[in-house]
């Protein structure tokens, strides 16, 4: 079964992850309204049915999840997602509450205005041109005050195509564990290379998606890593080459989720320990 | 009676009075107070005269009614007591303005008043500029929105102007000499060049993908 | 003083006589038959509503005097004495109809009356109207979700005006005199405190959680 398949049953919406997604993107779902933890419960769920972890499906389903959150979160916090990034979590709460607040008080005095509107609805104002003989008399004294670019821009607007909808939120981010494995293969075969060679000039999405790519590689016997020092430099060694095995590989745990942590934290800064 | 009332000089509302009210001597019947104000606000409103059978009609009245409705408001509205006067023209009524006031109103409406285009009025005078003969639906099309009251504020403004008629009926506009002189243009020759506010290249690219 | 003017119903036109003809206690000159004839006719040609300062330099008169006279055609125009009303709308003054023609209007005259707004109209007006001058990622911020087709609609119906460019360049927006006719303001003065419709502080609590 692959993602794109996955049933969704959610309040707002019934059908394959796939057209959610699509639907998403097209605003005619509204994302506001999507509750992300149902999907992700639904995820879960079916993974509990299934008895076994794809590691392909699972990352394009971290990595479209993830975007769906980021983009969720754009639309109900700031318009300037850079700016988000220096926010404690606790202020964003704050700011969100705000939000709300301010959306409330606002969605109120649209009542009043709506009642307001409604009062004055039967109330009519004249709108008949001028009488001829006034109209006649009276010279405009402003000849040439209007600016023809005025005419040429506003049919240039109507020429312009409404911008299309962005997609760079989950198109830049698509990779695939299939894909970093092939990369890391390649790399293998001189035996020996370092992670930061294997992911230069990477986004943080695709260095991500590479760990697990490693963790893949190791799982199956086929490479094995060390790092020195924190923040040092990782190197990846091919199994078969002549490096000998020096026992158990730094953070090799049963559970593949601390195998994770270790180079990730390296790698993604700040919290390696 | 309209016959009478147009012999006895049908500009003159003080006629409009005496012909109205003529009848009145006749038995007709009270104006109850509502109709008459339901008739002085569709003479206020309406830009055209109106026949008495038009005011029956719109106010659900009988057309005796509103013919004694229209001699009480000929008495109200007469010169020399309101600014306002009713007048009988072409068989149907109306009000205008004390002929008093016309100075002032030259004064008044002559004076440049905020005269900047709104966004939706510069696009429909662009299109009837850059397309004229160009009908009223056709402007709607390309606009994708309705131009109606864009349109009807640039006919006042003396910007466009009718210009006969489709093959399919739709009324046909076309920019006026007030509108070459107000943006200080010697023809249409000498309109801004459209392709200047084409998409870059670039930005088409983009649309493409 | 806006809860005051609020308390005093402000939709009535009886208000804006007791407003106009206030200043009458401390010696309003007594106005000349013929400046008020002149004011009403003015009144009646303008198609928006004129400041007592425009009317006094329209009618050669001096603004106390057009105060006085539109004192005097307030007590005439008032609700129930005819189908014309004399109202303070958007900072001038204008005659409307009385809205108990509005079934006969909507049988005469074609055009339909104002469409309703639809709620994200109303949400983006308000905010506008509140927050003027405002830019459109800012309603949308405020709002959660985009206020681009409610904003153009708001633009094409005339309530809502562009107001020059934020420090980062998006266009700002502010309400127009439009607006204040249509929804009965002398001025923006007389919307309530938006922070009258604040939640409790109970309300808040239940928001946190």
């Amino acid at each position: 079964m692959t993602l794109p398949a996955l049933d969704l049953d959610l309040e707002i919406f019934s059908g394959p992850f796939d057209l959610l997604l699509a639907l998403v993107l097209r605003e005619e779902v509204d994302l506001l309204e999507l509750e992300l933890a149902d999907v992700v419960l639904a995820y879960l769920d079916h993974l509990e049915g299934r008895g076994e972890l794809d590691l392909e499906t699972a990352t394009e389903f971290i990595v479209l999840i993830a975007a769906l959150l980021e983009l969720k979160s754009r639309l109900m916090l700031a318009d300037d997602g850079e700016e988000l990034l220096d926010i404690e979590p606790g202020e964003a709460a704050e700011e969100l509450l705000e939000r709300m607040l301010q959306a409330r008080r606002y969605r109120s005095a649209s009542t009043h205005l709506l009642e307001l509107f409604e009062r004055e609805r039967g109330v009519r104002f004249r709108s008949a041109p001028l009488p001829a003989h006034l109209r006649r008399a009276i010279v405009v004294p402003t000849d040439g005050s209007q600016d023809p670019a005025v005419l040429g821009e506003a049919l240039g607007r109507l020429l312009r195509m409404p911008p299309t909808i962005s997609l760079r939120h989950l198109s830049t981010t698509r990779v695939t564990v299939a894909e970093r494995l092939d990369h890391l293969r390649g790399l293998l075969r001189r035996g020996r290379f370092s992670f930061e060679e294997a992911v230069r000039g990477e986004d943080r999405m695709t260095i991500a998606v590479t760990v697990f790519a490693l963790l893949e590689l190791y799982k199956r016997g086929e490479a094995w890593w060390e790092q020195d020092e924190s923040f040092g430099e990782i190197a990846v060694h091919a199994v078969a080459a002549a490096t000998p095995w020096r026992g158990t590989p730094p953070g090799a745990h049963p559970n593949g989720h601390k195998q994770a942590s270790e180079p990730l934290r390296a790698r993604t800064g700040g919290l390696a320990g | 009676m309209r016959a009478t009332s147009r012999e006895a000089e049908p500009e003159d509302a003080e006629s409009v009075a005496a012909v109205a009210s003529a009848p009145a001597i006749e038995g007709l019947p009270e104006p109850d107070s509502v109709t008459v104000r339901v008739i002085e606000a569709l003479l206020f409103l309406a830009p055209d005269p109106l026949s008495p059978q038009e005011l029956a009609d719109a106010a659900a009245a009988d057309e005796l009614t509103v013919i004694a409705a229209l001699a009480e408001l000929a008495e109200r509205y007469a010169p020399g007591r309101s600014g306002i006067h009713l007048r009988e023209l072409g068989g149907g009524f109306t009000f205008s303005s004390d002929p008093l006031a016309e100075d002032a109103a030259r004064r008044l409406l002559s004076r440049p008043r905020a005269s900047a285009l709104t966004p939706a009025q510069a696009e429909t005078l662009a299109i009837v500029a850059y397309l004229q003969p160009v009908s009223r639906p056709e402007i709607a099309r390309i606009r994708g929105v309705s131009a109606d009251s864009a349109a009807s504020m640039l006919l006042e403004r003396g910007l466009v102007e009718e210009s006969g008629r489709s093959q399919f009926g739709a009324v046909l506009y076309r920019t006026t000499t007030q509108f070459l002189k107000l943006f200080g243009l010697r023809s249409l020759e000498e309109l801004p060049d459209v392709a200047e506010w084409d998409p870059t290249p670039e930005e088409q690219a983009e649309l493409r993908e």
